[in-house]
This record gives structure tokens, C-alpha cells and sequence, in this order.
């Protein structure tokens, strides 16, 4: 406290009002930062020649001033007095060895350099409000002649995109892809199943018409497709020896029969 | 009357000075300014006309004039240069479909009418879509057609063959070569009657085989 | 392919012309105009950046100027001309002191993200300061930090230079001072929790005192 008052009677009046509309103005301040800005102007020295010591003590001090005349002070700046009573304590404290953490020094240092900072920022935006500015110090053309942009649309579609197009309109269906329609087409695959299946009973001659399935007999189309699958299948079953095959005379009947073991 | 007292005792600024003045002003205001307006503007005892026929023929020949408008000067793009101030872009735009399958009726019906359109499409024919075809110069008007109404019809135009590399619209593929090219499915839609065309040759096969199951 | 060799058969228009077109365009246009729109836009062969060399001599001294903003060039009127510009002065809204000093670090200190900022004004940054600048178009979104929760940053536009007459933003007013100073790092606070900075710093000082005590 001593101390407090102590630096209350180095100043000079006007510091002594200044520091008294501090108080009064904290709503002026732009947080805890700002107000140690402020307060290190007392100092009247280079900032980085700043006693961090000093400024904590002034910042606290300005806190306690602040309490007793019962302002509302903002959560932020009571932080920054417990976190600066930290540090004032570890400045004036010699080092403990087995303290971990940054040394009291470290923390001031970055103080010193967080305060620097912010002065340098607040330095280098009034440098940029004071240059010549558009439209208050130089111009630029009163009247644009902007470019006009002249848009032309081409549209293409191709002699594809034509047959499709109707394709679509004649099935009103959605285009597909090319696909091989199954529906009457019987595979050398389902004729070999189905004859292995029956080729046990076929120990006589019989002609090969009788192994086509059921329901593909008539249709020409599926008649076609099945009896092409299963004569394949015929000589592939003749090929492994599982049957025998035989035709009387050109177009005649083709007739199969187990082979005998 | 202090203040222009005050004013004259100052030397006016020298004229190459009042030419850069004139030169800054027209060149930022946002209208044609007159003499009088410049003279206002400058320091007294300036003289913008002056300093204007100088600004002038320095201009004379440049990208940018100075040039009267009215009774008010103003900088202007020299008038040779204006194509500089023209950007053409050129987008392509794939067609839409509506207007493809438009376009592709139109080919292989022609001449047709809107209606007969609509009627193979199964939907309305939006008027935008025919007045795109027609502004591509795709399709035109064919003759009216004797019907009641005497609605008009479309036909393609030589413009719509050069694009699509065609002869003659008979040289398009036919509903047999779609079907072959994998482009048509095998089945006609059932609402689909006879129609003309050699497409209808492979539904009359596929019927012939019905009929011979009936049989 | 065809039309390019087409193209080149044709001679680029001389220097002088193209001087010409270069002066009519960045006149124009209140915007500045990138080398690569000016080559766009004038006749194949041409090569802007040789005119606007000649073109921005040709202004020099001049009640305009040609100016370089980023990678683009305007035409600007003389800052010592302003004064007669009264009309023409555009009412700015007054910006806060947090607008101001928040434009200042992300110029000097970008890309910046939000809380850097705030790490060096000391207090959070509100929104509206931030959109103000973002709708003056003084800053703009830059690239991602690529730091856990890969926060925003920020970074000053081409009409934040043109505005404040800078070509580049390595033309910042005291940039190099403030560089050499090391007053535009970002520096970590020492925590208490013991970082591995931090950490590193004590050691450092751990061993100088072994190495005091051995000597």
C-alpha cells in the first residue's frame, strides 16, 4: 500500500488526473491489455525497457482503486490482476529449484512482448490510415466505361444425342445401354446341367429334339436357341465320353445315347 | 470577398500545373464538367480553358481523348479503340432434352405439327423449346397443314443437316438401325400403333411368331 | 491449332499502339485490371506488361497515374490533387478503433487466424468488426490453417492495396522494422502447464547454471 502511494506522489498532477480518468473511464479500455498499454505510457520509457515489476504493481494498485470506488469490473480484467499478483510474486521471489514452469522473468518477458506488440499494431494502423486513401485523397475514374460483355450462347448436340433423343421418345423409356436380351436364349451352360441330369436314363438311341426343356419346343426363337445349346452341349458331353452321338444321314435326326461303360 | 482578396495575393499555379488539375478532375468526376465549374474547382486565378486546350492536344492521338459533351468537357475512349471495350464469350450448352427429342420428331415425322408432336412425346411441347430450334435455325415452318385449324408444321432446315452431317433428313438412321446400334429397346410400347416405317417390320416378325403359337 | 498459326500471321500492332489500347482500357475500368485481362483482351501477339512499362512513364508526374495494385494496374488521380476532389469524395463510414487495429494485424501478420488476432489485441474479436472489413472487401477468407480444427485465416484483397495506393502488401508502411524487430512473430505465451517449449527454455537455463557451477 505504502508503496501504492508512494507512486501516486511521484506523479506529477496532470499523470495524477490522468490516472484518475483511467478509473473513472474503464469502459474506455479494450480490455486488460489495453489498460497495462496505457498505464506503461507512465513509465515514459521504451517498452522493451519496461519494468513489468512496476507495471503489475500499477495495474493492481488501479484494480484495488477500482473496488473501492465499487465500479463493476469486467471478469477479464480480474484475471489479469490474480495472474499479474502471480507474477509480481514470482519476480520478487527468489527462484524456486523445483518449481516447474516458466521463471517470473520469462513471463514478464512475454508480457513486455505481448504489450510492444500491440503497440506496434496500433503504430502501424494509424501509419496506414494516414496514407492517401481511394476516394478521399486520389480517385479513380468518375466515369467507367465498363467493358460490355457480350455473351453468346452456342448450343450443340450430336447426330447421337438426336437418335437417342427419339429412341426415348419411341420407347418412352429412358435410353439403355445396349444389353443381349436373355429371355429366349438358352445357354450351353443350362443344357449341359440339364442333360448330365438326364443322360443317365438315355440308354438308348433318342433323338436329341426330346432333351430340349419344357416351354422351348414351339417358339421358333427359343426353339432355335435351345436346340443349338443342347447340341453343344451334346458334343461336349461326346468329347468327355459320357455319350454317344449319331445322325442316319444328312438332315436327319440327331440321336444320342449313354455310352456303355 | 476576404478570402478571394486573400487568394489573388497568391500567384495562380503555373499552367503545366493547372493542366495536371484539369486533367485529375475530368478524369474523377462523374459527369462531363463545364469551364466554369473547372474554374470554380481550381485555385483562383487559374484558367481552365487555357489549360484545357493544352490537355487536349496532348490527348490528341492518345487511347483516351478529351472530348466536349455539350457545353462540358469530359475523357472518352478513342473511338477506334471501343472494340477493346467488348468481351465476347462464347459458351457451349449441350441442348436440352426436351429439345432433342423435339428436334429428333421433327426429323423423322416432318412435316409435323405441334400437336402430333405432343401426341408422340406424351407430354406438351413448351413454346420456349420450338422458339429455341427455330432461333438455331434447326427447324422452320413447313406448310399449314389441311387439317381443321389448319395448324402449321415443322421441318428441318439445311442448317439442321449441315450440323448433324446429313444429306437429306431420309439419311437418318432408321428405327432398325437405332435397334440395331443397341439404341432402341426390342418391345414397342404397347400404346404405340402402326406407324410407318420400316421400324415396324421387326414388330410384325415378333407377331407373326405369336400368331404361330396361336396357331 | 489452325487458327493460332492463322493468328500469328498477322503482325502484333507496334508497341505504340498497343501502348495505346493498354492506356483506353485502364481508363475505363474504376476496377484495376491484371496483365492477363489486358492481353486477353487486346489483339493476339500483343504484350501488355512491355506497355504498361511505357505507359506508367508516360504518367509519371502527371494529374493522373498509372498504379500498380497486386498484379493488376489502374489509373489513379495525383495524391496531391485531392484537394480539389471535394465532390467526388466518397463519405466512409468511420471505422472503430478494434476495425482499424484488426485490418492492421491481418495485413502485417497474414495469414492470421481469428484467434491470433484476439492473442494480440488482448481482447476477442466481435463479429461485426470482422464483417465489416470482409464487406468493405479489405479481407478476405485465406487458406485454412492446417492446425488441429484447421481454423480460418484471413488475408488483405487487392481493394484493401488499392485502396490504401500500396503494391503489394510487402509495401506495408514499416513491415521490414517490424519484421526485424520480431514484433510480427507469433510468439507462444510461456505456459504454466510446462509445454515443450517451455520446457526446452528451462533446460537451457538448468544447464547454464550446471555449467556455472562446474566452472
Amino acid at each position: 500500500m505504502a508503496e501504492n502511494n508512494d507512486m501516486f506522489e511521484a506523479l506529477d498532477v496532470a499523470d495524477r488526473l490522468a490516472a484518475e480518468a483511467l478509473i473513472v473511464d474503464v469502459d474506455g479500455f479494450e480490455g486488460p491489455l489495453d489498460l497495462l498499454l496505457t498505464l506503461s505510457r507512465t513509465q515514459k520509457v521504451d517498452l522493451r525497457k519496461i519494468s513489468v515489476l512496476h507495471l503489475a504493481e500499477q495495474y493492481l494498485a488501479f484494480v484495488e482503486r477500482a473496488k473501492a470506488l465499487r465500479l463493476e469490473l469486467a471478469a477479464d480484467y480480474l484475471v489479469m490482476a490474480a495472474w499479474l499478483a502471480f507474477l509480481k510474486s514470482r519476480l520478487l521471489l527468489p527462484p524456486d529449484p523445483a518449481d516447474e514452469g516458466p521463471s517470473g522473468e520469462e513471463l514478464a518477458a512475454h508480457l513486455a512482448f505481448q504489450l510492444e506488440r500491440l503497440q506496434a499494431m496500433r503504430d502501424a494502423a494509424a501509419k496506414l490510415m494516414a496514407r492517401d486513401q481511394l476516394g478521399r485523397d486520389f480517385f479513380a475514374r468518375g466515369i467507367p466505361e465498363d467493358v460490355t460483355r457480350v455473351r453468346r450462347v452456342t448450343y450443340t448436340a450430336t447426330l447421337l444425342d438426336l437418335m437417342q433423343g427419339y429412341a426415348r421418345t419411341r420407347t418412352k423409356d429412358e435410353f439403355r445401354p445396349f444389353v443381349m436380351d436373355r429371355d429366349s436364349v438358352y445357354t450351353m451352360e443350362e443344357a449341359l446341367v440339364r442333360m448330365r441330369g438326364l443322360i443317365g436314363f438315355a440308354g438308348d438311341w433318342t433323338g436329341l429334339s426330346s432333351y430340349l426343356p419344357e416351354g422351348w419346343e414351339s417358339e421358333p426363337k427359343k426353339r432355335r436357341s435351345a436346340t443349338a445349346a443342347t447340341f453343344a452341349a451334346s458334343l461336349e458331353l461326346a468329347k468327355r465320353g459320357a455319350i454317344e452321338i449319331r445322325q442316319g444321314e444328312i438332315f436327319a435326326p440327331i440321336q444320342i445315347r449313354r455310352k456303355s461303360e | 470577398m476576404a478570402q478571394e482578396e486573400e487568394q489573388s495575393l497568391f500567384e495562380a499555379p503555373p499552367l503545366a500545373e493547372q493542366e495536371r488539375m484539369v486533367e485529375a478532375v475530368l478524369f474523377a468526376s462523374a459527369e462531363p464538367v463545364t469551364v466554369a465549374d473547372l474554374n470554380a474547382r481550381m485555385p483562383h486565378g487559374c484558367d481552365a480553358a487555357e489549360a484545357l486546350v493544352m490537355l487536349r492536344k496532348r490527348y490528341e492521338g492518345r487511347g483516351v481523348n478529351v472530348v466536349k459533351v455539350g457545353d462540358a468537357w469530359a475523357v472518352r475512349t478513342a473511338p477506334d479503340l471501343g472494340f477493346l471495350m467488348q468481351k465476347e464469350t462464347v459458351e457451349t450448352r449441350k441442348l436440352s432434352r426436351a429439345a432433342i427429342e423435339t428436334l429428333a420428331i421433327v426429323a423423322y415425322h416432318q412435316p409435323v405439327t405441334r400437336a402430333e408432336i405432343e401426341e408422340i412425346r406424351g407430354v406438351s411441347v413448351s413454346r420456349g423449346t420450338v422458339d429455341q430450334l427455330l432461333e438455331l435455325e434447326w427447324i422452320k415452318f413447313g406448310r399449314r397443314r389441311m387439317t381443321p385449324g389448319r395448324p402449321v408444321t415443322y421441318v428441318v432446315t439445311q442448317s439442321f443437316l449441315d450440323h448433324f452431317g446429313l444429306e437429306s433428313a431420309r439419311d437418318l438412321p432408321g428405327l432398325k438401325e437405332l435397334r440395331a446400334a443397341g439404341l432402341l429397346e426390342n418391345r414397342p410400347p404397347p400404346s404405340l400403333g402402326g406407324e410407318v416405317g420400316d421400324d415396324e417390320q421387326d414388330g410384325d416378325e415378333d407377331q407373326v411368331d405369336m400368331f404361330e403359337d396361336d396357331a
